[in-house]
């Protein structure tokens, strides 16, 4: 349609897998549907995984013409690996939010109430992009939080929350979003809050130059923005 | 301790429905053909199998009642089983095996131990106290089985033929020990065997059970002298031959003709030892009233005694010496005459 | 004997009293979470989750994968099972071992262990690429082989367990009527041990049907080629927790339908008596 | 007869011989990903991940909890096989099934199911706080629970089987000789399912062992409280995958030694004849 | 089919060493107490057990010589078993498992059913042709097992104490099939029996195993006729002492004096009859040559002849009428006089 159009690309064709961090699929699956509504020669497959899984997986072969981890540090494995094809561009960015339960009972106004006794806090472990983000929003809010676990993943923090096994989290502000009407965001001010951003690269094993380019064009283009933006990423 | 029961009980094609009763200190022997049911009543006793039917009293304590509602399981019983195919535990030394009984009752080990150990020795097996089942001949499996029933020294005692595997001379002994033992205490026994030397040394009383009924039962020797099924008369090896008596004569089901000294009419049962038949080649002289011609069907040698089984009008098994047999140069097939004399014709009312 | 009698009594009813009480926690232990799950199903939009075409796909291809997976646990594993049950050699218990070791291993190391292995620059994996063509990593076969990895195990241990509690006096008595060892295998051990392979199978079956962190890593998340129903439920849960559960009600009541039309004459054995 | 030997001779020869081929191929299988894993592993720095505290702290929990969730296995998981297998009741398939389910279950979602049952919200989980103020989630009891509940159906099936296979009638003996049902029970039927028994022991521990998904997701991950080996090594490997690799090393080495630790006899059965 | 067997072999507390042969178409009978070894003897015959030295060759074929490190499995042997715990399959109908040997040898279903139908039949168990083992009593399952091995047409043939839970009457029967069956097929036939009279039916030739050991080997009568072992006396039922002749008597190992008929010098045995032995309450006067104050053990009734056992210089078993014995009115325990006739007593070499 017009959009593609003025997106500057003619349409291409071709079938490429993108493998991508679990915390994008909702947004990627759409992005996906538009991008081939745009291109209907193409076709666009996704695999998603930790970004950590997804780089092992690449280096033992699989076959992905697009990576789109949801931190550089993975990002920059894949690159140094010499895997990448392209040099990876950012084209989301996301920022944390403490995650309360719906109603936020325990009436959490901001991360410095994380400290308050009795509270059952649980953070992503450090070892995980959220979980070092988080803790570098709290050194510079310098509370210091003993949470009741540090969690694998994002994922695993709001399930704790929305289950009302913790009384809160911190989480990436699309993963409060994702949870719809189970949670609430408590947000965090920007000076206190960090930007995580979210690399893509075609690989080097990619077989559809032609529409691995096309497709991060599209994500980074204003239609593949717009509908991240949906999902609360914000542009870098 | 009396025992009284009334067992109704059906198992696959076996219907089973007999009645018992045993006097404190008695001991009944259980005979019958294989399949008769012998062991389906002992496994009704011991409360294996639920009767479907009847109750079953030991000694005034209701057991087994079905319309009552009453069912004591097997280990509150005071009943000890010798098994047919002894079932010893075979995780269990055989010392083990006969202190089972006790160490289930509470006996403490070491007490348990000892007097298994005593058992054991009385079946002439104390040396074999550490093996296995597995690592037991039949016979000494058999007398470790014997050895764990007697041991729990029970009110009622079943054994399923407890000496069938047992060498001659060891049979002859346990026997004994065993007869001297049952002596000694006022339990009921039951007792299955086949074979009437065992039933004769030990029994007071016999029961004759064939296809789940009781046909015959009494002394062994009131039951052995008037036999009144084809299943006794094998077992004491005499020829019972049933008819229909009719002034002075009997016509047997093959048509042949008996004339007994002591007739009776209507339907009668006649019993002939084997050894009271005799036979010829040619039709003798005198003619005797009971001459029934004959064929040879075969020939068993015992030792110096023959058993000649004869087809003709009135089928008979007649026992003849060695000698004899070679005098009369008897082949299966040959044509033969038996006679036997009207007195050797026990008769009774079928 | 009178007089330890009601003792005895008492005894005798603790057996299947205790047994029914802790038999009775252990089922509700089991039974409470699905009840929680189904409790706070969204049945609302359950349908439209069901019959959504990307369910079906990964249902399909759970079970299609589960059942070659658990065909393989058998063909090799009851073999492994015999030799360890039958055999004496030097390092058979470390054989065992070795075959449990799957289940210790957490599931990424699992899948990474795999690649070494079958990789395609795996230690074998590698010439079976070179000589057959052959890569296993990111293809349904691939599925497959992960999961009998970490379900074979359960068929090994317990088929293995059923022949050595299997009385071989059977096998002894067939022998001499001239039947072959694999003649007495089939006729005689097998309906044997029917119960421990049934069993087995069931185990291996199950924990294949359930099979996540190998698979995702050593075959990847491909939707219709390695995306089975686990991993689709992973993903569900990331983007919306309401559609995992209502997917893993799916997967529970299929292989609950499955397993209670097993019925116990499957798993043979004694005719159970009476309660 | 003569006739058919050589026939004969050839099938006789031919179980024993598939039959070890077949056994060597899934040794092989097994060995292999672990040769991998060996082959790849960084000896270098091997050492220092190994005596690192936290590296100790994962390993003496995951072994203090599997030990547990295998002993509740037991003690939960024998009387519900004996019902099993020997009583007959109404839903006896069901509640059969239903002990398996939590394999079929993924990871995350057990963990969720978990939460609704014991949860601090969960049908259960809300009056042990009210009453008892006890609550599972981010404790150590609360792994023991994942792990036992991920672990049991193991054990059930196993000794299920067990039971089923046994000869009855020498428990009919033993009661015959005044044993009450529990005495029976101790003497005779336990020595004669001992080898189930024994497998389905290994199977549930080894299985805790390796557990993963239902206890992060249920119990949570804080190093020396809930923090269990496959927990560290998933985490290692999100920053330093041969860490990772080294840690899962340190716990299969572990399993293995207590694997073969445990003799044949222990296994129990028929002793098994020499090859 | 010849066999011939020389068993070496260790088991546990037994220590076997054997030789055994069968010529074509000869019945042997194995006899000896309980842990003998004659199962064990089977189980090496058959392949089950490896013999530790020694050779077995059936009919010119090698079945098992450790030197030569040869080893026919079970299945390629040309024999068949009929155990003495039968060892039915539980898993198959009577029918299966009698067609089981069919099958296994490739005969095709149908015909191996139609055979496995007719040896049912021979046993008489036509009609529990589909019952489990389980559903058999003691004596049918026997007879299952005796149809299964026969039905194989074996060239050896071992059968393990094949009667011994047979009902009298279904005895007689079997023993008489089995030896028309026996006599039809020309392999050797090994036979393990408790029972003389089966022995003395069946068989051509008895071997007497004791402790592992052939004691006593040939024609039943010529073993029967002069004993070597207590067994084989109890066997037959009859008095074996054991002394030094010198001149004209003999010494027993009791310390007292046989004078027979016809003395011997050296290690001798002496066989006396129980019904030769006559009892006396009193010393009886013309004072025979052997008479021993005695004292009575127990009695054995048997029927309408009564054992006495004795205990004295020389035990002694004698076999007396319930008449004698009422009229000598003996009790266990009481004095009395045994008195044999110097001709009554058969002496030969120990
Ligand atoms: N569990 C069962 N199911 C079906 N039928 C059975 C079962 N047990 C026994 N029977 C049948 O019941 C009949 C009697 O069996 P039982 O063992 O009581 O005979 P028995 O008198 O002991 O014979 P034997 O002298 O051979 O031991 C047999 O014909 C057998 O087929
Ligand atoms: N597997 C075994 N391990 C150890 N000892 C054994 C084993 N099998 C048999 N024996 C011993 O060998 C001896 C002979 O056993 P066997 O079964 O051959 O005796 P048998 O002559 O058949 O006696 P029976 O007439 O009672 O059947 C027995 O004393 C037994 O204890
Ligand atoms: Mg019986
Ligand atoms: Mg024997």
């Amino acid at each position: 349609g017009s959009s593609s159009s003025n997106n500057g690309g003619t349409a291409v064709k071709g079938a490429i897998t993108v493998f991508a961090a679990t915390s994008l699929t909702a947004g990627f699956n759409e992005a996906g549907a538009a991008f081939t509504k745009a291109n209907p020669a193409a076709k666009v497959t996704f695999s998603f995984d930790a970004s950590s899984a997804l780089v092992t997986q690449i280096s033992q072969g699989a076959p992905a013409d697009v990576f789109a981890s949801a931190d550089t540090a993975t990002m920059d494995k894949l690159v140094k690996a010499g895997l990448n094809g392209s040099a990876p561009v950012v084209f989301a960015t996301n920022s944390l939010a403490v995650i309360v339960p719906k109603g936020n009972p325990k009436a959490i106004t901001g991360v410095t109430d994380l400290s308050r006794a009795g509270l059952k806090v649980v953070l992503c472990a450090e070892q995980v992009p959220c979980g070092s983000y988080a803790k570098q929003v709290l050194t510079k809010a310098n509370v210091t939080v003993t949470p009741a676990s540090f969690e694998q993943n994002v994922k695993g923090v709001v399930t704790k929350v929305t289950a009302g096994e913790a009384d809160a989290g911190i989480v990436y502000i699309t993963d409060v979003k994702a949870a719809g009407d189970k949670a609430e965001a408590v947000t965090i001010p920007a000076d206190l809050n960090v930007t995580a951003s979210y690399p893509i690269a075609t690989t080097k094993s990619s077989k559809n130059a032609g529409v691995d380019a096309a497709f991060i064009a599209f994500l980074t283009g204003p239609d593949g923005q717009a509908i991240l933006a949906k999902y609360g990423f914000t542009k870098p | 301790m009396t025992l009284a029961a009334t067992i109704t009980c059906t198992l696959g094609s076996l219907d089973l429905s007999v009645e018992l009763t045993a006097q404190p200190g008695e001991v009944v022997a259980l005979l019958g053909p294989n399949g008769a049911g012998k062991t389906t009543v002992f496994r009704c006793l011991a409360g294996l199998l639920p009767i479907d039917a009847g109750r079953i009293e030991l000694n005034g304590v209701l057991l087994d009642d079905p319309e009552a509602g009453v069912f004591v399981p097997p280990e509150r019983r005071p009943v000890a089983v010798v098994f047919q195919d002894y079932l010893l535990f075979p995780n269990l030394t055989a010392l083990e095996n006969v202190a089972f009984g006790l160490r289930a009752r509470g006996t403490n080990k070491t007490e348990a131990r000892a007097r298994a150990a005593r058992w054991l020795d009385v079946v002439g097996l104390a040396d074999h106290a550490q093996h296995r089942p597995q690592a037991l001949s039949g016979g000494q499996a058999q007398r470790v089985a014997l050895a764990r029933a007697l041991a729990t020294e029970p009110r009622l005692l079943l054994l399923d033929e407890p000496l069938a595997a047992l060498d001659a001379g060891t049979r002859g002994e346990v026997r004994r020990d065993l007869r001297r033992h049952l002596a000694t205490f006022d339990g009921a026994r039951l007792l299955v065997t086949h074979d009437p030397v065992d039933a004769f040394a030990l029994a007071d009383r016999v029961v004759i059970i064939e296809g789940g009924r009781v046909v015959q039962a009494g002394a062994l020797a009131d039951v052995t002298a008037r036999p009144r099924s084809r299943y006794v008369a094998d077992l004491v090896g005499v020829n019972l031959l049933t008819g229909t008596g009719h002034d002075g004569a009997i016509t047997t089901a093959g048509g042949g003709t008996i004339v007994p000294a002591e007739p009776i009419e209507g339907p009668v049962l006649a019993m002939i030892q084997p050894h009271a038949v005799a036979l010829y080649r040619s039709l003798p002289d005198g003619s005797p009233r009971n001459v029934w011609p004959s064929t040879v069907v075969d020939l068993d040698h015992e030792g110096e005694r023959v058993r000649v089984r004869l087809a003709g009008p009135v089928p008979l098994v007649a026992e003849i010496t060695a000698a004899a047999l070679a005098a009369l140069a008897l082949r299966p097939g040959d044509p033969v005459w038996a006679t036997v004399k009207a007195t050797e014709i026990a008769t009774y009312p079928a | 004997m009178i007089v330890s009698a009601p003792a005895r009594r008492i005894r005798s009813e603790r057996l299947p009293l205790v047994a029914l009480v802790l038999a009775a926690v252990a089922t509700a232990f089991f039974a409470l979470p699905f009840i929680g799950l189904l409790w706070k199903a969204p049945w609302g939009d359950a349908w439209s989750i069901l019959t959504s075409e990307s369910a079906l796909t990964a249902l399909r291809l759970s079970l299609w994968c589960s059942l070659w997976a658990t065909v393989f646990s058998v063909l090799f594993g009851v073999p492994l099972a015999w030799v360890l049950a039958r055999l004496t050699f030097p390092g058979r218990g470390a054989v065992r071992a070795l075959c449990t070791l799957s289940m210790v291993l957490p599931p990424v190391v699992a899948g990474v262990a795999l690649f070494y292995a079958l990789g395609r620059n795996g230690l074998v994996g590698q010439y079976l690429d070179e000589w057959f063509g052959i890569t296993l990593p990111f293809t349904t076969a691939g599925v497959i082989v992960a999961q009998t990895f970490v379900a074979m195990p359960f068929l090994v241990l317990t088929v293995e367990a059923a022949f050595r509690q299997a009385d071989t006096r059977f096998e002894d008595a067939a022998r001499t009527l001239g039947a072959s060892p694999w003649y007495v295998f089939r006729r005689i051990t097998l309906p044997a041990i029917r119960p421990g392979l049934a069993a087995g199978a069931v185990l291996s079956w199950a924990r294949a049907l359930g099979e996540f962190g190998a698979t995702i890593t050593f075959a990847g998340n491909f939707p219709g080629r390695t995306q089975t129903m686990p991993l689709a439920i992973y993903l569900a849960n990331e983007t919306n927790p309401d559609e995992a559960i209502v997917l893993s009600l799916v997967l529970i009541a299929v292989s609950f339908g499955v397993l209670v039309a097993l019925r116990d004459r499957y798993l043979g054995g004694t005719a159970p008596r009476a309660a």
